[in-house]
């Protein structure tokens, strides 16, 4: 079970709930579950954020593997300059 | 993958190899190119702020003799779907194609209106003048305070705030998006404090600086090749961004980046290489366009001016509980501020358990902004580290150890919520304090102060290919335009892989059309995410090299090792002589054909790099006047490849943040034109105002490397604003909120001074 | 061909040879060296006289190009950062420079390097503070000018080795 | 539009008729100023009349009547005169302060003078030298001095085919000497947001006995301050003495708001460098230096 940690954005789409308990293999189905349960959570919205898995950042995580301890983040992506 | 700690040649500092061009001068940069029959363009910009394009007649402007093409928003159909090259909200097509030619409105004084091709220069800017556009002038928003009014002139009718709006955010703005990051109860946080401070910071619209201006050729071929020599440090991006903005096949966009002369973010998004390209189109010639320096300072990204209010409560004993801050990042004329990575970085240092952060990217009548090194991040750190430093002087803290005291380590959370790894913010700061600089004496009027900082580094796609070449030297090929010594790195760590001279291995910097798709050169990710690519691309070639003397030699594989550049067999008593690798370069058509190393990363985020400045500041109490009189930075680079460069970063970060705090600024008048659009006027520091830039190495490696390596590019210049506003502040007592520190302004406030002895939070205007 | 436009014809000496140009009446010098005679190593970053990218020697004094008219150069001697180095030897000025790394884009460095050789021909022992002066019209953003000014004070020191 | 011509006169007389022929021709000396006021469009002569191939335009020479400075000298070759530096160390101080190494190769005293800036460094210690402004033209030549040289933001009292041709600085009396501070937030590379010169002669008891102060970007023109030096005259530059030169200097300043500098800050600093360059101007007059 990965413990998501959900962006501020997304808490007018989850009632509030900014934390909760996932199984999913990797990012891309636990984004397909959490896009199922809260309608107003779109698939654009996760395109524009990078993922945050147990500390490490990555701007296109849709087939990384989650550990059962995962740790999951959403953050904003940042380029730099 | 674990990370690798003995080295034979990273960390030596060889002369780099683009190094004798560019001494002599025959480095090409990108107005140095031409071609035959080539045409020069020139661009007509707006002298309104804020204006409504009515009509363009360019029938005066296409009859001058010589004159071959003219082009106006009309001719490029505007973009509308939402692509965001590189990820980021700055980076959106639509917006860029508009800034880089208008179509309904022009949005700011310099905004580009019509383009012109013709057979001279001077022809070209006399066509540009024939041209009659006219236009129905608005009232331009110039101010944050002015854009966010309630009759505030609204420059996109259709624009609706992103991200996390509050609720009266509905109706026509110039408010782009907001964001909050929150952590904890800040209400209780704030009681729980013995002390609170809160200030007012306002930091103005700077400029990148970079001395070479925007140049592009573009040539359009009749089948529909087009070829684009350009000084970019996204040659990639370039690509996509002129296939996205002028509906074409990226497959028919080559893209040749010149050397680049300075970019620090400035020249990553694409204004001159849409319009040439149109341009060439039309008259089946190649087009040469270049921006003079008063275009580069009034029509291409300079970074926010901001507002930010911020209060930090701390216990007697210096720890912080809790943070509140307001932040108002002025976007330009398209959203797209960093105001989202701002209020990311402001407490990055800090563990603060309560916390609400809240930041809004508002657009006005300036030119769009672009990336500017470690975005957002300078003006936010500002902020925290002034105030830090004030908490640290009304507790008696030792600055340093207040620091350290509440400095985030591997395990504590971020503020935009992700554990830190293995970081080196408290090993940089425990320098910083063992430095002679920390304990030196000052003179009268001297003031000291310390800063830190924070930046995440990117990671993102790089390709590279490492080909053994007959008489046993390499060339490393990638995609990355060498901004600041990028190819001796690349060249040490192919040393290293191959275990050969870095004399012996050619970098090279190829085009979109020879290099394997390459992310841009900046977020200071090149040595990482691309060096990551080299030395996976190394491994490849010396893997290869391995077999192939396995093969030769008839041995099994893994009877084979290679060290130090060579093949060795590991059968006991063998007396094989080891096989170099200039023995099996030699003769590798007869055993098999080229060996070519090849590797391609999609690298995760290069890890977090932290900075800590010291800087020594004299006041001339008469005057107002200041100058840095000593300076040091300490830097964890996580591996220093190239020493040389390394240290180069923290040099001119910190002399653009030095410049920053003392004397640059975008002085706009009351119609809404930039003043000081040149280097007479617009004060960037020059050689004989600063001292020497004292560097310290600290190397806390980043487990995601195979070296360790982090980014170093973009920190450097997070600490210095508050690193000089805390030296004038012990230099005079004054805690200045607003930026640039001038001379008029510091003697402003030392008269006030003079009337209430008591020191006070200035306020920040 | 007549051109109703009649441009003028330039004799002068550049890097040592003997080379002829037309240029127009009000074309800067910085524009000639570099469209008309073809050495694009002199580099403009400003056309305002504030940056010292185009810094060249005119007669053998340090001058910005892009505030010299072409026609001006008939009959003088120019020097650019194409005839710094002497028949295949760099000075020690661009020795010294890829020494101590003190370029990173390489933009200024050309302006730089003759600046510096203008400086240690003047002042063949300048202090720090003679040669942060001296090259305040060199600007630099890269590099925040330590490893040039370094640079610069080890190419003195050598020069003044070689000359005892 | 027709090229703009170049033009090289060898002689004086040659340059007289080039700028009778054709009004529309501007003179250069260095074109510090004239070019980039060309480039940005500011200024658009019909021709530009180069005076520096002539000779005595590019010549300069100190005698004991002092110095004779051809219009056209540049500001690094006369800073090489060390017999120059040592007489108006003040004059130098300014010269050395234009633009940037570069920008003194090619500019010239004279160009700054005709540049007419309100902010110009080197009219203000010329005027407090009592120089002289030698003036060629159709009806001959003629001389005027310094101070009224300048009338308005880049207007001088240069009539249509006059040109300057010689700057001529007596030399100093005996226990004399200058001294030029300018305020700038860069330390080089900047224009003047105040710039002030100062002359005194003192008696053998180091009394002073004869002053001047010029101020710089205070006023449309460079501006002599009588009362600043009057307050000098008399004293051995106690701190009276300069307190009252100073509040003088402030008074006289009728700066503009800029991008520069504000009202304020213009007259405090003139205040300030008044003070400080006179104190300068009276070391250097005891031969302290």
């Amino acid at each position: 079970m990965a413990r998501v940690f959900l962006s501020n954005e997304m808490l007018s789409g989850t009632g509030g709930l900014d934390v909760l308990d996932i199984d999913a293999p990797r990012v891309h189905e636990l984004v397909a579950q959490l896009v199922a349960r809260f309608p107003r959570l779109t698939p654009e919205m996760f395109d524009r954020l990078a993922v945050a898995i147990d500390g490490e950042i990555h701007n296109d995580a849709d087939y990384l593997p989650l550990a059962a301890d995962s740790e999951v983040h959403f953050v904003p992506r940042i380029a730099g300059g | 993958m674990s990370t690798r700690h003995q080295f034979e040649y990273v960390g030596t500092r060889p002369i780099r190899h683009d190094g004798m061009d560019k001494v002599t001068g025959r480095a090409a940069f990108g107005a140095d190119f031409s071609l035959p029959g080539m045409l020069y363009g020139a661009v007509l910009r707006s002298p309104h702020a804020h204006a409504r394009i009515v009509s363009i007649d360019t029938t005066a402007a296409e009859a001058l003799p010589g004159v071959k093409a003219v082009v106006t928003g009309r001719d490029i159909a505007k973009t509308n779907k939402k692509v965001y090259l590189g990820g980021e909200g700055a980076l959106d097509l639509a917006d860029m194609g508009d800034n880089a030619l208008a179509h309904e409105k022009a949005l700011y004084h310099g905004h580009a209106i019509a383009a012109v091709a013709a057979s001279s220069l001077e022809i070209a800017q006399e066509a540009a003048r024939l041209i009659r556009v006219d236009f129905e002038v608005l009232e331009p928003a110039m101010t944050l305070e002015r854009a966010l009014a309630k009759d505030a002139p609204i420059l996109h009718p259709e624009m609706t705030t992103g991200g996390k709006p509050l609720e009266h955010m509905t109706g026509p703005t110039n408010i782009a998006a907001r964001m909050e990051i929150k952590r904890g109860d800040v209400e209780a946080g704030f009681a729980e404090a013995d002390l609170v401070v809160e200030h007012e910071f306002r930091t103005p619209m700077v400029h990148q600086g970079y001395i070479e201006p925007h140049a592009t050729v573009a040539r359009a071929g009749a089948d529909g090749r087009i070829v684009v020599w350009t000084t970019t440090q996204a040659p990639f991006l370039v690509r996509d961004a002129c296939a996205g903005i002028l509906h074409l096949d990226a497959a028919n966009i080559r893209v040749i980046p010149s050397e680049i002369g300075g970019g620090f973010g400035g020249k990553i998004p694409v204004y001159l290489e849409p319009l040439a390209i149109v341009l060439s189109k039309k008259s089946g010639r190649p087009v040469k366009m270049v921006m003079d320096r008063d275009e580069v300072f009034r029509a291409t990204g300079p970074t926010s001016g901001c507002h930010i209010t911020m209060k930090l409560g701390a216990k007697r004993d210096g720890t912080l509980v809790a943070a509140s801050a307001s932040m108002w990042y002025e976007a330009g004329a398209y959203k797209g501020s960093p105001f989202g990575a701002a209020a990311m970085c402001a407490l990055a240092c800090y563990n603060i358990p309560n916390f609400f952060v809240e930041s809004h990217d508002v657009v006005l009548n300036k030119p769009k902004v672009a990336a500017y090194r470690a975005p957002g991040s300078p003006m936010a750190t500002f902020a925290t580290e002034s105030l830090v430093d004030e908490i640290a002087r009304r507790l008696k803290i030792d600055p340093i150890e207040l620091r350290l005291k509440n400095a985030v380590a591997s395990g504590d959370h971020a503020p935009y919520g992700p554990k830190y790894g293995p970081i080196g913010l408290k090993q940089v700061l425990e320098a910083a304090q063992a430095h002679p600089h920390w304990s030196a004496p000052l003179k009268p009027n001297q003031g000291r102060g310390v800063a830190c900082g924070f930046w995440f580094n990117a990671g993102m796609n790089s390709s590279a290919t490492v080909s053994v070449d007959s008489d046993g030297s390499a060339t490393v090929v990638t995609g990355n335009p060498d901004i600041g010594g990028m190819r001796a790195a690349q060249a040490l760590m192919v040393s290293e892989e191959l275990g050969i001279p870095v004399e012996r291995v050619r970098p090279v910097v190829a085009d979109t059309d020879t290099a394997g798709y390459t992310d841009l050169t900046a977020g200071s990710r090149v040595c990482y995410a691309t060096g990551m690519a080299v030395i996976n691309a190394a491994e490849d070639a010396r893997e290869q090299l391995r077999l192939r003397a396995a093969k030769v030699w008839k041995l099994e594989p893994d009877q084979v090792v290679w060290e130090h550049g060579e093949a060795r067999s590991l059968i006991a008593g063998d007396d094989r002589q080891p096989m170099t690798l200039a023995t099996i370069a030699s003769t590798l058509a007869k055993t098999g054909g080229p060996i070519i190393g090849r590797a391609s990363v999609n690298a995760p985020m290069a890890g977090p790099a932290f900075s800590a400045n010291i800087c020594d500041l004299e006041v001339d109490p008469d005057t107002g006047c200041s100058k840095v009189v000593r300076y040091t930075t300490v830097q964890d680079a996580g591996r220093a490849v190239h020493p040389s460069f390394v240290e180069g970063q923290m040099q001119g970060g910190a002399s653009q943040g030095i410049g920053w705090a003392l004397n640059e600024e975008y002085v706009f008048n009351a119609k809404g034109a930039m003043e000081n659009a040149g280097f007479l006027d617009y004060r960037m520091p020059v050689a004989s105002d600063l001292p020497m830039i004292d560097t310290v190495i600290v190397e806390v490696a980043n487990p995601s490397h195979p070296y360790g390596v982090r980014g170093v590019g973009e920190v450097p210049i997070v600490p210095p604003l508050a690193a000089v506003a805390n030296a004038m502040r012990g230099a005079t007592g004054v805690r200045f909120g607003q930026l640039p520190m001038s001379p008029p302004r510091v003697l402003a406030e030392l008269e006030a001074r003079k009337e209430e002895p008591a020191v006070a939070l200035s306020s920040g205007s | 061909m007549v051109t109703e436009v009649s441009r003028i014809h330039v004799d002068t000496t550049i890097n040592s040879e003997p080379v002829e140009f037309l240029c127009d009446g009000s074309q800067s010098l910085l524009s000639a060296l570099r469209d008309e005679v073809g050495l694009t190593g002199t580099k403009e970053g400003c056309s305002t006289g504030d940056c010292g990218a185009c810094s060249i020697l005119l007669d053998g004094r340090l001058v910005p190009s892009c505030l010299v008219l072409a026609a001006e150069a008939q009959g003088r001697s120019v020097t650019t950062i194409e005839g710094i180095a002497q028949d295949g030897h760099l000075h020690p000025v661009q020795q010294q420079f890829l020494q101590h790394a003190a370029l990173q884009c390489g933009i200024c460095t050309p302006g730089f390097i003759v600046a510096a050789k203008a400086l240690l021909d003047a002042i063949p022992n300048p202090t720090e503070t003679e040669a942060r002066y001296w090259l305040a019209g060199n600007l630099c953003r890269c590099t925040g000018y330590d490893k040039i000014i370094r640079a610069v004070m080890d190419a003195a020191a050598e020069t003044q080795k070689a000359t005892v | 539009m027709s090229a703009i011509r170049y033009e090289a006169p060898t002689s004086i007389p040659d340059a007289i008729r080039l700028m009778q022929a054709d009004p529309a021709a501007t003179v250069m000396a260095g074109g510090t100023d004239l070019l980039v006021q060309f480039r940005a469009g500011i200024k658009r002569p019909s021709a530009f009349i180069d005076i520096k191939r002539i000779p005595d335009l590019v010549r300069f020479s100190i005698d004991p009547n002092g110095l004779t400075l051809g219009a056209a000298v540049s500001a690094a070759e006369l800073g090489e005169s060390v017999e120059f530096k040592r007489l108006w160390p003040g004059i130098a101080e300014a010269a050395a302060l234009i633009g940037s190494t570069q920008i003194q190769g090619r500019g010239s005293l004279g160009g700054n003078l005709c540049n007419a800036s309100p902010a110009a460094d080197t009219p203000c210690p010329l005027i407090v030298n009592h120089a002289d402004c030698v003036i060629a033209g159709p009806e001959g030549r003629r001389s005027i001095p310094v101070e009224q040289f300048v009338i308005a933001p880049g207007k001088t009292v240069l009539k249509a085919g006059e040109f300057l041709v010689t700057i001529r600085v007596p030399r100093p009396r005996p226990i004399t000497a200058d001294a030029y501070l300018r305020l700038t937030p860069r330390s080089e590379m900047d224009i003047a947001v105040v710039g002030c010169a100062v002359s005194l002669t003192l008696d053998t008891n180091g009394v002073c006995t004869a002053a001047r102060v010029a101020l710089a970007a205070v006023a449309p023109t460079p501006v002599l301050v009588p009362e600043a030096a009057q307050a000098l005259i008399g004293s051995r530059l106690d701190e009276d003495a300069l307190s009252r030169a100073a509040a003088a200097a402030s008074a006289a300043a009728r700066p503009i708001d800029d991008k520069r500098g504000t009202i304020v800050y213009r007259r405090q600093i003139a205040g300030v460098l008044t003070r400080r360059a006179a104190a300068i101007a009276w070391r250097r007059a005891k031969g302290g230096n």
